[in-house]
């Protein structure tokens, strides 16, 4: 039965909206409405950044028309980790080790290529314990958006430093931080990764379209999202606080996602506009708001603004790079229309024959 | 082909009564990675094609080239294929270790060595033979590269002519050995019959060893435990595969490697049915492996202790979520790096209980390659059915020494996929508990990600949870599902392969082994027969132990526990399992990275007594 | 301040025989990240300032904010500090569990609920008293974020009222808990005094419990596990940590990186004399700390259960290279991720054997505070010693909850920094072999990097080696050094805490535990003596176990075996330790995630009878 | 009596010897001959490039006059993590664990961290399962030589693809490699590594310089070094061969070693040269070779040389980034010039008295 959920490698293509039309009705393409993809009561702080997130991933899937249970939910272990308990309950979800969602991911996107992978893991789960997974991830180009929400501190441990903890931070018990944080968008866009992207928890203007996306890129996409701990990091002279976010926060495009087979594009006049194709086929539309227009195309464009504003420890939010080009794992590894895990026994055994004559050779 | 080219050698020449046929053993040291793999594993295969029971050691080193090897092929007649302690006929190709092996040849032994060697050789007790390995090699081969390799075909033609070992045999053993092709076959006879003419025209053979054909082998098969295990996996529909490569487990995921485009192509789709990831390490290889086991692939991965030692936090994890898993531990010599390249069977007691917590875990325990087949593929029906981490406890003797068994038997029964919902099933039954014990087995019923129904999603994790799946903090939620959990593990008490048992009348010795001591234990027990002590035996083939385990010992004044390991491992396990009987355990066991031999098992029966 | 202004507190009305004193629990319920910790710790230690015997137990969620909290202050005359299964007076703040809180309430006891909740209150067996708490904050407090904050003082005042607890131990409790700031002692203290005298203003005390001034905790202190495993640490020399965040562990590191500052900057350079570092993970915290201790610094890691399987490889490489490290694991229940904030045991059999191969660790065993400061600097000595990892097993009872103990005791013997050579003894010497037996305790003499002779170096390293620490795969040297690592470990036998003993002349009944069962296991004895049942106790303080505890079980009819675990981990090891006894051994094993309680205890040995 | 042996954190600087001196004599600065230098018979492979490599590490050593005592060798395990038990047997050495040399040396040159760290491992120890600790070293920046002895395959498990195999190398059962190697070199530089280079086993004249440059530096420094696995990986398709080394070798400047307190620089015109000064005051001189030369100071660049090279599968050679100034692990944390593992027992147990105030404050 399974096989009709999804659509294998290509993602879930067929069940797009039109253009605009989710917007008027209250039901989506699909025919769910919003409820349909909500989750468990959050067990968060009140105002944590991850909840927010949680609410965007909502809107993207429902305004996609995703099916819930051809997506996935991943996670690793922490505040963030927890976060997919409270969207999409009607997703199947896998809230695995500390560090260690890039592989369960890997295994059961592998057994069934044709769902969507959506994960969501912390930046001490990814940067800090998760840092050798999360690049050999990327490397594989597993189909899998990767969300990162990234708030520079351990929330659940309480507040301990983690690889994206700001030079010169400070913590109740561990003191002042003196050790440069890892940029995992950086670390992405080196490691082969052909969706990277950053944004912040406070701007779903920004976010909801990437989330969209993402969903469509043909392999790995990281969105690293700076989502603030309320409770242990939000001095604002931390750059992961709200405070700072809403100073710092250093635009460079926003982005409208362009659903396949629309024809025209309504509010949005030619001429400012970029496209970048998607694996899918569906386009990205980037429009420029200041001088500091940024090719996502050109690779080495975006490592020099990622390491130009690392150097100043400010953060540049939107698309960075993109290239729908590099095969993912599943198509590397040559796989059919059918998941593994739907193939029926009788192609998983082979025949008495063939084991006779295996043996045969064999005296 | 010559139809019988041998006839002039000395070994067939009429018997007469001095000459000792088909029972004695022959080591080659030679230097690793100088090609003589070739030469002993064709040696081997001549003798077992000539219907002589066989077997052969592989002592090698932990490097790549240039370090001391010794492979010792037994011959024997009586069918006992155990390790034996002496070599009758020693060949020394080795400079470095010429000395040792001179001196460690049995009394009445040949020692066959490269004449360049230069050495003392003031034994009376046995016979020389210098052999010019490298002036023949060098004379019949240009490349230089391959020169040391021919050498090695040398001494297998000096063996042909001492010993008797049929010429036409030899050749079908190259042609097993370079899968039919023909034009290595004749080069590589072209050195062996040059060898037996040299042999013929300069030896006069002096000792009394020699080989006969005889039709002990029939119908038996000669394997390696990796490529056994690695094909049983195949055939139990293996459809995932994440591993990092480690000696001596590596050869079981080449054997899936090598095997799988031949067998397991989709006819229809020309699509692969499968996936095999080489992972960064064990954590990622254990992960990926129960990501696709939770999805519904038939999972698994192989390594060998340290890697066992890697995967203790996701073991729990799989445990604890129940989710289907087969992990082969190939075992070698441990604690910590250890001896990558000499046997152990010290992984038991560890990976019985691996991961912190209340952990404990189904073990399957093959005792030879043919087990290696028919467990490699029950260990996912066991996996799936159980919805557990299953491990598969292979050694380094079993899984890369060649084995003689019987031949793979087919899959007897049809797989089985577990408790396992559908969309239908759920809109019949209108939703379902993960985690809820309803058919009193201690195992739920679960749904595989993208089931096409809106109930019939659930959230896995490794915290505490209810019979929903949901997370809970209630000490009753956390004592109901751990009952569960104990329950279930008393299903797979039951489920699990049975031990292997021969009870003896009137025997008041018992032996309990598992896995690669199998044939000395056998050939222990049968030469003790002949000196009219009885014993009873039972070989444990998975964990948890059943009764049977149990009464075993209770039924015999003491059972020699043997294992090959410092700590006596699987004594403990049955200490624990039947505690009444503690005192009955005799702890027999052995660490020397090497296979056991009957030599030492019957002197540690016969000083216990 | 008022010298005694509670005078006209009801509870200080002449008794009468009616009133239940010092003998009673008391239960907050709120919401955690509310700030009722400060609440709940000032009364816990307002009582322990009267003299009054008493123990909290915090019972949190595994989340940041608004999730269900308890927290539990047992009272008792008798000296009692085991948990207690139910409450005489309940403070219930939160909405979500107050009806469930509101059933619990023993019989007679008394339920203090904040107004505005509203519920059926009729239950007749119990007395009500309903509270302003949000009211009377918002009166006091401007600032909205402390207004939930201060609503707990008012309960804390309330409750002051009710059962008399002195405002003077208040005030001092509270200016023990800001470390001397007067200003929020003050403004604290003034939701105490109001809510005191809306309380004397608006209720009328019609419950039976009070509390009264006794010496009963003369000379005592009350701390929690962890910082006194850290000062521990620090006063055993502890000069290089590395560690990874993990509840219930965390707060032995913030302990050490605490107090460090303040201890240990040399008086003279002005430089540390130690370097704390957050490691990536736990693999890495392992190897840094092996790291260390093989140059020579004291050096350890505080971790539980998940990151005890994360350490088992590195832990094999430590015991097998004969390294020096200490490791923490404050227990939580596992297995998996389980419960992050519930109490178990269930590493001990775990971390015994923690690493693939023939591995076994020694592993100490702390019953309180007291004991974790003193195996805090011991394990240093003994890690040394034997050149080995030490595991102190603590759990998160002991380890983050306030323990009411003796004071700790300045280390008794100077620190044992093992068997190393200088320069100057390697030239007498003339050379050394790193991994020779020269004292015939199993023990090598090692020595430092940079030892700075000709002589001095070896190589480590986790493979096979002989004596001289050079790469070996013979036999002979494997064997020989798997014998004298055995030996090694009969002289940690010896060397560990010997288990605390009290065998009671006539005992038929042995009970046998570890760790934070002790309370409970004290209790039940005393109770069960007023019965006239006697009992003998054998409190296990280290691993491997000595002939002392052979002797205990030998000595009794049955021990029951008092352990927080699924799968009775102790009594396996004791099985192990003592066959011939097994069968006298009683599994009393608790998973609840509770700290056991004496009830429970005497229900499970008497319905052994 | 360790205290003697060595200087703390500013390296071996006391011993270094006088420009030339050693050249001639056939002992060195602190007395000396090469033999006190040597190691253990090697096991490896005939033509193995990790052999060359040991006896350039020997070479430079021995020229530098390094006290063999002073220095600690590290490893993880693989042919390359064998080779330190085959030179400077007079150092203590540490086998460790597979990809997990990076913390072990934390541990024991924070411990003693007057003593000199040189560390030894292969791609795949680094690279596949040791990414993580690498990127978390290299963000510490503790003070050790970091040589990778690079071969693009696992040696000692015989042959299989490691995370710097090229795209398209064939393997015998793994056959072909479709994942894209990741570049150390890059990583280590964007992880904040103040020394990066590359170079080629068969080319002493470049690595040895370069290990002493190493030596030098005052945190890590990365040396990826291209060691061809003549058994398992030289077919001359491959970038790791010798075959393709030879002819692919891109450099980008050759490099000689100028030590402290020397005036004349003999052999090297003024004009051509450009200096880069190390922590420890000593000067790397550059030779410029062709028109592509590469400013080792420039960030930027650094990173789009190898971006660039990775792209096309070659790769380039020589000091390729250095940034003397960043503060090393020990520094960080304020250590003294007395090594932890030598501070005495009495600064090690606090004062009775402090004792009993702290317990006093528990009451
Ligand atoms: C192996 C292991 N080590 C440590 C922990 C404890 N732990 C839980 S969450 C966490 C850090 C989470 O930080 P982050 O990923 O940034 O998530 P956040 O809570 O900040 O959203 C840690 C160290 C664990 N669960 N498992
Ligand atoms: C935990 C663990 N997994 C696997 C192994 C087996 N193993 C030994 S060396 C090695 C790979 C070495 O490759 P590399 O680092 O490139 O070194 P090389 O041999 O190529 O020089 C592996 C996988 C091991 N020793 N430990
Ligand atoms: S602790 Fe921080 S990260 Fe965790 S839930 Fe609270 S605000 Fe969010
Ligand atoms: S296998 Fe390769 S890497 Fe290993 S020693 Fe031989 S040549 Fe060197
Ligand atoms: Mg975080
Ligand atoms: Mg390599």
């Amino acid at each position: 039965m399974t096989q009709t959920i999804s659509s294998g490698p290509s993602g879930i293509a067929q069940s797009m909206p039109l253009s605009g039309l989710t917007k008027k009705a209250n039901i989506n393409i699909i025919g769910l409405e919003k409820g349909d993809y909500k989750g468990g009561d959050s067990t968060l702080c009140n105002g944590c950044g991850h909840d927010s997130i949680s609410a965007q991933i909502i809107t993207a899937c429902y305004e996609l028309g995703i099916q819930p249970e051809a997506l996935i939910k991943f996670s690793g272990i922490g505040c963030s980790s927890k976060s997919p308990a409270y969207f999409m309950s009607r997703s199947f979800g896998f809230n695995s080790l500390h560090g260690r969602m890039p592989s369960v991911a890997q295994g059961a996107l592998m057994a069934n290529h044709s769902l969507q992978g959506l994960g969501v893991s912390g930046d001490g789960d990814t940067g800090s314990i998760g840092i050798g997974q999360f690049m050999h991830l990327v490397r594989r180009n597993l189909r899998m958006v990767y969300i990162i929400e990234n708030n520079g501190v351990y929330g659940l441990t309480k507040g301990q430093f983690s690889a994206t903890s700001d030079i010169g931070q400070e913590l109740k018990h561990a003191g002042k931080n003196e050790l440069p944080p890892i940029d995992l968008c950086r670390e992405a866009i080196i490691g082969g990764c052909g969706f990277v992207a950053r944004s912040f928890a406070g701007d779903p203007k920004q976010v909801v379209p990437l989330i969209k996306a993402a969903l469509r890129h043909r392999g790995t996409a990281v969105l690293d999202i700076i989502s603030p701990c309320v409770t242990f990091n939000n001095k604002d002279d931390s750059t992961k606080s709200y405070a700072w976010g809403r100073e710092h926060d250093e635009r460079i495009h926003d982005i409208q996602f362009v659903p396949n087979a629309s024809e025209i594009q309504v509010d949005y006049p030619a001429g400012e506009a970029r496209e970048v194709e998607l694996h899918d086929g569906s386009k990205i539309v980037l429009h420029k708001v200041d001088e500091a227009m940024h090719d996502p195309t050109d690779k080495h464009a975006a490592i020099r603004l990622l390491t130009e504003a690392h150097d100043k420890q400010e953060f540049v939010t939107g698309l960075l790079y993109v290239d729908p080009n590099r095969e993912n794992l599943a198509e590397i590894h040559d796989l059919g229309e059918m998941p593994l895990a739907h193939i029926p026994n009788d192609k998983l055994r082979p025949s008495r024959e063939s084991l006779q004559k295996l043996i045969a050779g064999m005296f | 082909m010559i139809s019988n080219p041998t006839t002039t050698s000395p070994a067939n020449q009429p018997a007469g009564p001095a000459f000792i046929v088909n029972d004695f053993s022959i080591t080659a040291a030679t230097k690793n990675g100088s090609g003589s793999q070739t030469a002993n594993l064709a040696l081997l295969r001549a003798l077992f094609k000539m219907g002589i029971p066989v077997s052969g050691k592989n002592l090698f080193p932990s490097n790549i080239q240039g370090r001391p090897t010794w492979y010792t092929i037994r011959t024997s007649g009586d069918g006992f294929i155990a390790r034996r302690d002496e070599s009758e006929i020693v060949v020394a190709l080795n400079p470095d270790t010429a000395l040792e092996d001179h001196d460690k040849t049995a009394t009445g032994g040949a020692f066959i060595y490269e004449e360049s060697i230069k050495m003392p050789l003031q034994r009376d007790d046995i016979s020389y033979y210098p052999i010019p390995a490298k002036r023949i090699a060098a004379a019949l081969e240009k490349d230089p590269k391959l020169k040391t390799y021919s050498a090695n075909m040398v001494y297998v033609g000096v063996l042909m002519w001492l010993l008797g070992i049929e010429e036409r045999e030899m050749e079908a053993a190259l042609m097993h050995h370079f899968k039919g092709k023909q034009k290595p076959v004749d080069s590589n006879m072209k050195v062996v019959r040059t060898s037996i003419e040299w042999a013929q025209a300069n030896l006069t053979k002096t000792d009394l060893y020699r080989v006969e054909r005889i039709d002990k082998t029939k119908g038996l098969i000669m394997i390696d435990g990796n490529t056994a295990g690695a094909l049983g996996a195949i055939y139990g529909g293996v459809n995932f595969v994440a591993w990092y490569p480690i000696t001596p487990a590596t050869s079981v995921a080449d054997g899936i490697t090598d095997y799988l485009p031949r067998l397991r192509i989709d006819s229809e789709t020309k699509a692969p049915t499968y996936a095999v990831i080489q992972s960064e390490d064990e954590l990622a290889a254990l992960g990926m492996v129960l990501g696709a086991g939770w999805a519904g692939a038939r999972s698994m991965t192989s390594t060998s202790g340290p890697g066992i030692s890697l995967m203790a936090e996701f073991s729990g994890l799989g445990y604890f979520a129940e989710i289907p898993a087969v992990i082969w531990d190939v075992q070698r010599m441990g604690p910590a790096t250890g001896l990558p390249t000499r046997v152990s069977q010290g992984d038991i007691l560890k990976a019985y209980w691996l991961g912190h917590g209340d952990t404990k875990h189904v073990i399957l325990l093959p005792g030879d390659p043919f087990e290696c087949f028919e467990m490699g593929w029950r260990a996912f029906d066991l996996a799936e059915r159980l919805q557990t981490p299953v491990f598969v406890l292979s050694d380094l003797d079993i899984g890369m020494n060649q084995w003689m068994c019987k031949p793979f038997e087919y899959p007897t029964e049809d797989m089985d996929r577990g408790k396992v919902l559908t969309a239908e099933q759920i809109t019949e039954m209108k939703g379902f508990a993960r985690y809820k014990d309803v058919d009193g087995d201690g195992i739920g019923w679960r749904t595989l990600p993208g089931t096409n129904h809106p109930l019939a999603s659930y959230f896995t994790r490794g915290s505490g949870h209810n019979e929903r799946a949901q997370l809970s903090e209630r000490s009753e939620d956390w004592e109901h599902n751990m009952e569960r959990l104990t329950r279930k593990f008393e299903t797979a008490r039951a489920l699990v392969p049975a031990p292997q048992i021969d009870i003896v009348e009137g025997a008041d010795i018992g032996i309990i082994c598992f896995g690669s001591t199998m044939p000395a234990v056998e050939e222990t027990r049968e030469l003790l027969a002949r000196k009219g002590v009885k014993t009873s035996m039972l070989r444990l083939r998975a964990l948890p132990m059943n009764q049977q385990v149990h009464d075993f010992i209770g039924a015999h004044k003491r059972t020699f526990v043997v294992e090959m390991n410092t700590d006596a491992q699987l004594a403990s396990l049955l200490t624990l399992h039947a505690p009444e009987f503690a005192t009955r355990l005799v702890r027999t066991n052995n660490n020397s990275g090497l296979p056991v031999s009957a030599a030492w098992l019957i002197k540690r029966i016969e000083g216990a007594k």
